[in-house]
């Protein structure tokens, strides 16, 4: 999944969010490790907060649609 | 006696209590007879005994079948029985284990009803098999009963209370006496044609015979056969009719049998919105976690953010700096260290040499002029050690008394008158000098002694050099 | 009952209401489990709410009264 | 790699930032012994000047970097 | 190397510092010995100061070089 | 080479400072011997009086150079 | 050499200071012989006094030209 991910940055708005999840926990533990070069670490860390990014717009973008579909409305207004 | 079989007494009463459960009569009977030594035990069981004028005999109702005894029973009661007579093996007796009891004034009509129950359970009319489930969600629901009485304004008011959403429809029967039973009958097939969810028959409480149309046969046959599930409703909770036991369910009382049909509203609401909280809750639970899950990647992903790392290799590099700016300045310093030293080195070991070479030329300096000196010096001691002797030498010393030494100017010795004419100058030696004198003239005093020559005698002198 | 479901929106009318609750059982259930990914969850949410909305409206459209059967068939509301 | 980097000036811009290190150690290391001529000390030192400058001038770039990255914003500043 | 730089003057700038810092020891010693003619003499001190001369330079051009590099610090300056 | 010396005059600034030290030597050698008449002793002093000046005036040139190599002088006067 | 002084009178500015002093000396011997006549003894001790006055005389002449050479001059006049 990573290696396609990495072909092409378009298709990471493919990736579910739990994939974005763990794509994040792999790239923080690869982050986390003492070898990483800092090069690739700038590229892990810059990558990690687009996709943190990218991931967190689309839960809230859930939590808002929620909020439309009870929030406005108690059951009551289901009659 | 011998030679015959012996039997134990267990294995008698198992005998005669096999006899008994064989015995059709014996099996579903009903006894009449008198009550007495009634007890309640706590078990729930109840022990009596039935009697009349010929006999008595043991009962037993467990507590299990308490529904059959639909009233408080006591000493003295005239009653009917149904129930088996059985065999208890360990005492050897045998005793009516009771499971319906009814006062004997309902008697007969009591043994129609228990004949009835009997012939259609043996049709398997009864059996749960043929029980249609009741919808719970009724929404549609025909009644059949009496437009007028309690039964009809319970089920309406509780239905409305429930439920105002729900149709109730009525079919208006005769619930008792001539004509009842085919009224009920034809109410059921009225509203099974409808296609209605369920239907209640029933009526309100009253004495057995009131409620007889229920136990009849065609009422039993059309709730039996009736698509419709079929809910009764007859009496009260201790009246059981036939067309209980054939109906799908069997509600208490009207108004049970409407609790039972429609569905309640307000719990249905809160139905849906208990399910409506548990899609919000968890989707929203969901939510919360992967937003939780993204903040934690966001503390993860920041705590190992490179900016960290980035001081680190800052500060790497400015050892790195110091570090080679340090060891080029000890070595560059070295070098113009050790090159500062090479012109004094040089510059001494030259002068050395020119110093010794400075002494050298000075040395044959001074011995060259000595040597020079020490020769002059001696040579003049020379000359003045001949001078000396010369003078001690010298023949003036010889010309005392009078005589002299005459020479001409060459110094050549004058002896002969020739060696002079006169102007020539001469000289004379004395004691103490020498005279230059000139030549006047000369005169031959003996000529066989002497020959003539040129040159005068001295006319003045002249003093002698080196003394 | 589900993939049936999904393949013909329509179709959800002529659930019952027991079969409309036991849909909606379902749904919660998958819900509740730990592993049901944000996209899916909310594809559930947004369905169960449909399905509600669905059902009440089904059962609450406007209240009765109780209708007589005369002999000839004809109804009228008992008062 | 280091071979090729040495036989190939512009090549250097390939190392890591932990590469150039390593090899900047190496460097100080050998300028540090007392055995190395004067000549060949001053040619690792401005070598090695120059390395450092490159590698100080990607971890400028890395620090501007990371301060549009992470400075100008938390999660909330995200989308 | 010494009779090389002998022969040929230019090839003086051959030479490494350390090379010719050994060949200016070597002259002292000579210089310093009883032995040498002073005509000799001085031609080993004129040489050695030439040599000196040279090998200073060359260290001064590398503290120029050297205060350029990192002295007056900002790395800018290198190239 | 004092043979070839003495055959002709000119070349007497041929000779080494140690040579001409060698030849005054003898000169004073024969100088010093008690029969010496004194025109050969003027001679060896007349001569080796000029032979003193030629070496004083080489030290001296020597001295100057050295002057100008060493101390006060700048380098730029060596050549 | 000393016979060809002997030849001819005038050539005995010729004779070296140690010729003179050999002729000198010969001359004081026959003076001192007893038979020597007055007048050869006059021309003896005439012509022994004009060679001594001409030796004399050198002598003085090489001591002048020696101080010149020396005596006047500190080494620096040696040019």
């Amino acid at each position: 999944m990573e290696t396609k991910t990495q072909k092409n940055g378009e298709s990471m708005e493919q990736l579910t969010v739990e994939e974005s999840f763990a794509k994040l926990d792999e790239m923080v533990k690869r982050l986390e490790s003492e070898d990483v070069p800092l090069e690739e670490s700038f590229r892990l860390y810059q990558e990690g907060m687009k996709l943190l990014k990218d991931v967190s717009g689309r839960i809230m973008t859930y939590e808002k649609k929620m909020q439309v579909l009870s929030g406005n409305g108690s059951m009551e207004d289901l009659d | 006696m011998t030679g015959r079989h012996i039997y134990s007494v267990g294995e008698i009463n198992r005998y005669i209590r096999n006899l008994f459960a064989g015995d059709g009569i014996l099996s579903a009977i009903f006894i009449r007879g008198e009550v007495s030594n009634c007890k309640y035990h706590s078990s729930g069981h109840i022990y009596f005994s039935l009697k009349d004028a010929k006999g008595t005999m043991s009962c037993v109702m467990f507590a299990g079948d308490r529904r059959g005894l639909p009233f408080q029973m006591k000493d003295g009661d005239k009653v009917v029985v149904g129930g088996r007579v059985d065999v208890y093996e360990r005492d050897g007796r045998y005793q009516l284990y009771a499971k319906e009891i009814r006062l004997e004034g309902e008697g007969i009509l009591y043994e129609r009803f228990m004949q009835m129950k009997r012939e259609l359970g043996e049709l398997g009319m009864f059996d749960v098999s043929y029980k249609k489930p009741i919808p719970m969600y009724a929404m549609n629901i025909g009644v059949v009963t009496a437009p007028t009485g309690a039964a009809i304004r319970d089920i309406q008011n509780i239905s409305h209370r429930r439920n105002p959403y729900v149709q109730v429809i009525l079919y208006p029967a005769l619930v008792q006496g001539e004509g009842a039973k085919d009224s009920i009958v034809e109410g059921i097939h009225v509203l099974d044609s409808l296609g209605l969810d369920c239907i209640i028959v029933g009526r309100g409480g009253g004495s057995l015979e009131d409620l007889w149309a229920f136990n009849e046969r065609e009422v039993a046959e059309a709730i039996f056969a009736c698509e419709t599930p079929v809910i009764s409703a007859v009496g009260h909770e201790t009246d059981v009719t036939i067309a209980d036991y054939v109906a799908d369910l069997r509600a208490p009382t009207p108004s049970a049998a409407a609790e039972l049909a429609v569905f309640d509203l307000g719990e249905f609401r809160k139905k849906l919105n208990r399910y409506a909280d548990s899609l919000e809750h968890f989707t929203s639970d969901r939510i919360r976690q992967d937003l939780r899950c993204a903040k934690w990647y966001e503390a993860r992903l920041r705590a190992s953010s490179p900016g960290a790392r980035l001081n680190n290799e800052k500060f790497r590099q400015a050892q790195l700096l110091d570090r080679f700016d340090r060891a080029i300045r000890v070595k560059v310093q070295n070098a113009s260290g050790r090159a500062e030293r090479y012109p004094e080195l040089l510059t001494r070991a030259m002068d050395e040499k020119m110093r010794d070479a400075l002494a050298r030329r000075d040395d044959f300096r001074e011995r060259l002029g000595r040597g020079a000196k020490e020769t002059l010096a001696r040579d003049e001691k020379r000359a003045d050690l001949y001078l000396a002797r010369f003078d001690s030498l010298n023949p003036v010393k010889q010309l005392t008394r009078g005589f002299s030494f005459v020479t001409e100017e060459d110094g050549h010795v004058l002896t002969r008158i020739e060696q002079v004419k006169p102007g020539d100058r001469i000289s004379i030696y004395v004691t103490d000098g020498v005279i230059h004198s000139g030549v006047t003239g000369t005169e031959r005093v003996s000529s066989k002694e002497r020959r003539p020559e040129h040159g005068a005698p001295a006319e003045n002198t002249e003093s002698m050099h080196g003394d």
